[in-house]
């Protein structure tokens, strides 16, 4: 779409402010801060899958000359169930601090036990053979299918099952049940001329950033103790550590380092509130990181799925039926992201008959943490299958298909409300209009496109901008900048100052140095930091034209603001913004402007890609030869950083539908757990990822921005799958199409 | 009077898919509910999120509801 | 990590007596990508590492009319750099280029490939299709040995204590002759092979396949030599008919196991598609000759 | 076990350091040097993040000992650019937004400027092939492909 014209600044491409420091190694991420007198922290992890802990002796560790404090769940105070919402939805605080460092049960292999600080990272490291535990082994259960048998192994003995019409007796390892719907899909099944009904799978997933959870921290008896970490929300982080070490706020500051990469788990804590611990029984500031090989073992990861899906047509192509049972694995604590999976699965449709039933399922694997528009890709990957399965019996083109049957403005959700304005008819029409979609496929080659559709969220945001005599300023923000925020909110208070961006320096600040911010997630960034960083500029606005009034002596009516300047409608004579904060100390002080909000109105944001493969038929090896992501932005603040998002969150969603899985062994430990086995995608493996960015404004915020950061890795997954499917001529229901797997269909078929 | 409609989990809780309200904000909206429905309980509608007339509101307290407005109290989103 | 001794000789008798001479497990360093990986994984047992990259001879490879003198810890991107090597034997260097990543070839070496005896060792399946040997030198002297011979089985070689891999020997080959390399993964780079499989080729003047050797990677123990796989293809002009045969021959030699990588079942079925197409690569090449 | 004084040359620097024997380079850079601007992704020379040049030529340098750095050039991300400027490769990663989070982004400096030294005119596939071993996570790769075709054009001269 073409860049507005009518904006200086927004829809630019300026080079961020953070780059410079990116570049040139100077940024300081979650490993890169080291304190004097600082000590090293390493965790013991269970060597099993599902055991109960009879025994933690640390007597040998602790008479090490290199130890300097051990702790175990022991050392942490009680800490009653009970939610609060970060990344995942609910966290549940008990779970939490179980998870942290496992109670009188193992749950996963990898689990946390205990944690150990010595002098040295090595010397830490060595001393965790000194710690002697006595478990008792229990039958591992891995398979969502498996745990959710009545007669399975149980995870939680206190484990009963919500959402049912009865409160059940037994307890089990379905967390919860959820229910949606909408109409009458017997009826509308009656109704069809075809029905499409099939089982799909997705495997275990690991959000892979590349950075490594790490932090370090210094406990501070009677002060405020510090904690830095990577994290996408530092004020969560604070809220968590100071409910499970029983700790004031007030005594807790922390300080959100650079972050490599997050999507999603770096909304909880795994290191932080251990390290503070060690550093409490210490009394030495104490760093903390992980392998690869325990984030891959003991973070994240997103839920495994097992789903069914039924739609149901009539001849000219309205979709009279969707029907889903959509089961999702938590890992070793309830609280997958079943919720927004089943609201999610059929939202780019209105139909209307509907019926959407989830279950949420503990296994012996790492507790599941947001992943990207959490669910949803899961969800949509077989809604979208189905739906493409289904415009072929029809003999209907998969886009025309959708156009057909596609939400629009007032359609009724299941989940609730009904859509305001939304760009899903664009994206189709993009993705119909795209070169790609006209490009002939060549021989072994296959096409497939998806739709995806994610809520976004708004919440809470806190911005001061703070002008300094020479006219520039500071914006003061309390949202981590995962992937170049800091450029849209640069870019933001330019637009509504009306100085250049080069003038204002965006800053990521720590707990005490602004109020409360929500985590960076739900794509609510740009959208929700960026309606205070807007609030805060207008702020500034208001009071520099007082204080050019003023200065002149007039009222603020006679004041004319444009461009960063004032008028005197008057007299016509001009002060810059630079002009007024020269001489602010005599018009009454400095300027700041500020803004605590609670951002409501995020637009949804719809995505249609567009894939096409090669496959080997020889071996079942695929490559994505070409490949379009089509995306409603609302309004691209920063397009290349948009695009950006379009293209990385395609490529994860291209390493999900290919390449990426946990593997399992029988007594449930991960045998793949290193960037060597766990296969993301390289740059060799992908072409260029196009894009299209579709720009339908969100009402609701000033510039019409929504979020784009999670829709895009929802359609890659159907969209790859179909293609295979389509090259091969045998349709794909479980993920990944690994060579094994696609070679295995291609052979059966013959 | 503003209609408020239950999500399936709430349903369990109200027995009914939706209900007219006399309530000028989500405040009273709320009070007037947890009357009416023994089972339910503060905490079960906080951890809802709420739309109101379509749009999502993260912490609706003090929030005005229209007097022939639609309440729907749905499954709290964050992300990713 | 273990705990280290490091000692850097600038000569071979000098690595000969410090790992002959060694009272703590010792290991020679070459380029280091598989040595400090394992030693990170090791906990308590204190290690001698005995760095060879100061020895020149060990560093370097020649080309002369007997073949190739391949210096053991030469590293793989000075190897597959020089085009000499490449225009007689383009499939080990192939398979030398396949070793890891640009940064894993800017230090992991042929010999160190060799002697750390993974069953999936790019390079090894080359070698001995090129009828390869090594010279090993320890305290007791000399010896030759063929190197589908060297490797005794998975990450086990047959050098003794003191014993290192002086030089890798790989005859020049016959007139009408070429080889290639080809080893299967999920992605496009960055993966331990799946299978493997290297094929030397010699045809005469019409073109009639005279002899060959086919060698499987990541099928067995270690990487083996298949001389029903050659048979397929001697006496033909290396056309579909035995390339079928030659497929069938090497999934038939396979003996692979199911792991993390892949199941056997895929892996016999997938060296049985190399093994057809290195083999027509090789042979297109040998034509070209 | 004591320690091995180590003499090398870091970015041009002749510098000196005391390490393990059993210490990664990655380690001592980062540790013993302050020199965090390698990052550290995997420790196995999976992911590149850790990329360095050694004697010219371009390693991960999680798989190096320090001792081995006994009279090598080392050089990390902190000597790409000289003191009054960015080097042309960091000006465009910055220009095409060639990094999201930024951690892969010093080891895909080095790494590219180690391939454009190699190669001054690489095609877009050489390009993914030469820094396959570098890992993103977050961009999908497309901009810095692009960033990196850009910057060799202008290197050349081109443009």
């Amino acid at each position: 779409m073409s860049e507005s014209q009518e904006y200086k600044y927004i829809g630019q491409r300026t080079i961020r402010p953070d780059g410079f420091d990116k570049v040139t190694g100077r940024a300081d991420f979650g490993a890169d801060l080291s304190l004097p007198g600082m000590i090293w922290g390493k965790i013991l992890r269970s060597p099993h899958a599902h055991a109960r802990i009879k025994n933690i002796d640390t007597s040998k560790a602790e008479a090490h000359p290199d130890v300097m404090a051990v702790v175990t769940h022991q050392d942490f105070p009680a800490v009653s169930a009970g939610g609060f919402a970060v990344g995942e939805g609910q966290v549940d605080f008990k779970d939490l601090s179980r998870n942290v460092l496992a109670d009188d049960k193992v749950l996963y292999h990898g689990h946390a036990i205990a944690a150990i600080a010595a002098k040295s990272e090595a010397a830490a490291e060595a001393a965790l053979s000194l710690i002697e535990i006595d478990f008792d082994v229990l039958m591992p259960v891995l398979d969502i299918a498996e745990a959710m048998k009545p007669d399975s192994p149980l995870l939680h003995d206190d484990l009963f099952t919500q959402g049912l019409a009865e409160q059940p007796e037994k307890a089990s390892n379905i967390a919860s049940r959820m229910e949606l719907k909408k109409g009458d899909v017997d009826a509308g099944f009656a109704a069809a001329d075809v029905v499409v009904e099939r089982d799909f799978s997705t495997p275990t997933v690991h959000q892979g950033y590349i950075e490594p959870h790490a932090t370090t921290v210094r406990y501070d008896e009677d002060g405020q103790s510090m904690v830095w970490c990577s994290t996408q929300g530092h004020f969560d982080v604070r809220a968590i550590i100071s409910t499970l070490l029983s700790m004031d706020l007030s005594k807790l500051k922390v300080v959100a380092s650079e972050i490599g990469g997050g999507f999603g788990a770096k909304t909880t804590v795994y290191l932080e509130p251990v390290a503070l611990m060690l550093s409490k029984k210490s009394g030495r500031p104490v760093k903390m990181a992980m392998t690869r090989d325990e984030v891959f073992r003991a973070s994240g990861p997103g839920s495994a799925t097992r789903s069914r899906v039924k739609i149901g047509a009539t001849k000219d192509g309205t979709i009279t039926a969707m029907q889903a049972q959509l089961n999702y694995a938590a890992g070793a604590f309830k609280g997958s992201p079943m919720g927004p999976g089943c609201m999610t699965a059929f939202t780019p449709y209105d139909v209307e008959n509907m019926y959407v039933e989830g279950y949420d399922v503990v296994v012996n694997k790492p507790k599941a943490a947001a992943y990207r528009a959490p669910g949803a890709p899961q969800a949509e990957f077989a809604a979208e299958m189905a739906v493409n399965e289904l415009a072929d019996k029809l003999g209907i083109d998969p886009i025309e298909f959708r156009l057909q049957n596609a939400a629009k403005e007032g359609t009724q959700t299941i989940y609730g409300p009904q859509l305001k304005v939304v760009g899903l008819v664009e994206c189709l029409e993009a993705a119909k209009n795209s070169p790609q979609y006209k490009q002939a496929l060549a021989e072994n080659q296959g096409r497939g496109l998806a739709a995806g559709f994610w809520f976004n969220i708004g919440g809470q945001s806190s911005v001061v901008i703070n002008m300094k005599p020479d006219g520039t300023g500071t914006i003061v923000e309390g949202s981590p900048d995962i992937g170049g925020s800091r450029a849209s909110m640069q870019m933001m208070a330019a637009e509504t100052l009306g100085i250049d961006t080069s003038r204002l320096t965006p800053v990521v600040a720590d707990t005490e140095h602004i109020a409360y911010s929500a985590t960076t997630g739900g794509s609510r960034t740009t959208f929700a930091t960026g309606m205070a960083v807007i609030e805060a500029a207008e702020d500034v606005v208001r009071q520099l034209k007082e204080r050019a009034a003023a200065v002149w002596n007039v009222t603020v009516e006679q004041i004319d603001w444009a461009d960063g300047v004032a008028t005197n409608v008057a007299s016509g004579d001009k002060l810059s913004v630079a002009d007024i904060c020269e001489t602010a100390d005599k018009t009454g002080g400095q300027v700041s402007g500020r803004a605590n909000i609670n951002a409501r109105g995020a637009g949804p944001s719809f995505a249609v890609h567009l894939c096409d493969v090669e496959v080997d038929k020889e071996t079942g090896k695929t490559g994505v030869v070409r490949y379009t992501a089509i995306q409603d932005a609302g309004k691209a603040i920063h397009p290349s950083y948009v695009e950006g998002q379009y293209q990385g969150g395609a490529v994860q969603g291209i390493g999900w539908a290919l390449n990426e899985e946990y593997v399992y062994s029988e007594d449930g430990v991960m045998e793949n757990a290193g960037f060597l086995d766990y296969r993301i995608p390289l740059s060799s493996d992908l072409p260029m990822i196009e894009t299209v960015i579709v720009e339908v404004p969100n009402s609701f915020h000033p510039f019409g921005v929504r979020g784009v950061g999670e829709t895009g890795i929802i359609p890659p997954l159907a969209a790859v799958a179909t293609a295979v499917s389509d090259a091969i001529g045998v349709r794909m229901g479980d993920l990944p199409c690994s060579p094994p797997k696609v070679l295995k269909a291609i052979q059966d078929a013959s | 009077m503003a209609k408020v409609i239950f999500s399936s989990e709430l349903q369990l809780l109200t027995g009914e898919d939706s209900v007219s309200i006399a309530a000028t904000n989500y405040r009273d909206l709320v009070a007037e509910l947890l009357l009416r429905y023994k089972k339910l309980s503060e905490g079960e509608i906080l951890k809802m999120a709420v739309a109101i007339d379509g749009e999502v509101i993260p912490d609706p307290l003090l929030e005005p509801v229209p007097s022939n407005g639609e309440v729907h109290f749905l499954y709290r989103i964050s992300g990713g | 990590m273990v705990s280290v001794v490091y000692e850097a000789p600038d000569s071979v008798q000098g690595a000969v007596a410090l790992l002959a001479g060694a009272k703590i497990p010792a290991r020679p360093l070459a380029g280091g990508t598989d040595l400090i990986i394992q030693l990170q994984a090791q906990k308590n047992e204190p290690c001698l590492v005995v760095d060879l990259k100061k020895i020149s001879e060990l560093m370097e490879s020649t080309l002369d009319e007997e073949g190739l003198h391949l210096g053991p810890g030469m590293a793989c991107a000075e190897f597959f750099s020089r085009d000499d090597i490449r225009s007689v034997y383009p499939g080990l260097v192939e398979a030398a280029q396949l070793i890891g990543s640009t940064q894993v070839q800017g230090r992991a070496s042929v010999g160190g490939n060799l002697c750390n005896a993974s069953p999936a060792a790019d390079s090894i399946p080359a070698l001995i299709a090129n009828s390869a040997s090594c010279v090993i030198v320890g305290p007791s002297g000399e010896r030759r040995i063929a190197i589908e011979d060297f490797v005794t089985g998975v990450g086990e070689n047959c050098l003794g204590k003191g014993e290192l891999v002086r030089v890798i020997e790989v005859p020049r080959p016959a007139d009408g002759t070429s080889d290639a390399y080809l080893r299967f993964i999920p992605r496009t780079e960055m993966d331990i092979a799946v299978a493997g499989v290297g094929a030397s080729i010699t045809l005469d003047d019409d073109g009639t396949c005279a002899a060959a050797r086919i060698s499987l990677g990541a099928v067995a123990p270690t990487a083996i030599l298949v001389p029903a796989a050659a048979q397929a293809l001697i006496g033909t002009k290396v056309d579909d008919e035995a390339l079928l045969v030659l497929a069938d021959a090497a999934s038939a030699a396979a003996k692979p196991i199911s792991d993390r990588r892949g199941t056997a079942e895929y892996r016999r079925h997938v060296v049985g598609v190399l093994a057809k197409r290195a083999a027509s690569t090789a042979a297109e090449r040998a034509r070209g000759n | 076990m004591t320690k091995t004084h180590v003499t090398t040359t870091v970015n041009g620097e002749d510098t000196e350091f005391l390490c393990e024997p059993n210490e990664t380079l990655l380690s001592v850079l980062r540790n013993e040097l302050q020199l965090t601007g390698t990052k550290e992704g995997c420790s196995s020379g999976d992911c590149g993040a850790c990329s360095v040049t050694m004697n010219g030529r371009l390693v991960c340098s999680c798989l190096v000992l320090g001792v081995e750095a006994e009279g090598a050039e080392i050089g990390t991300v902190e000597g790409v650019s000289n003191k009054e400027n960015l080097h042309i490769i960091q000006e465009k990663f910055l220009e095409h937004a060639a990094l999201q989070c930024g951690i892969c982004t010093p080891g895909l400096i080095v790494s590219t400027k180690a391939l454009l030294e190699e190669n001054p005119d690489p095609t877009e596939e050489e390009v993914r092939y030469y820094l396959a071993g570098n890992l993103c996570r977050c961009t999908g790769y497309d901009k810095i492909i692009r960033a990196v075709m850009d910057s060799a054009e202008v290197m050349r001269g081109g443009a």
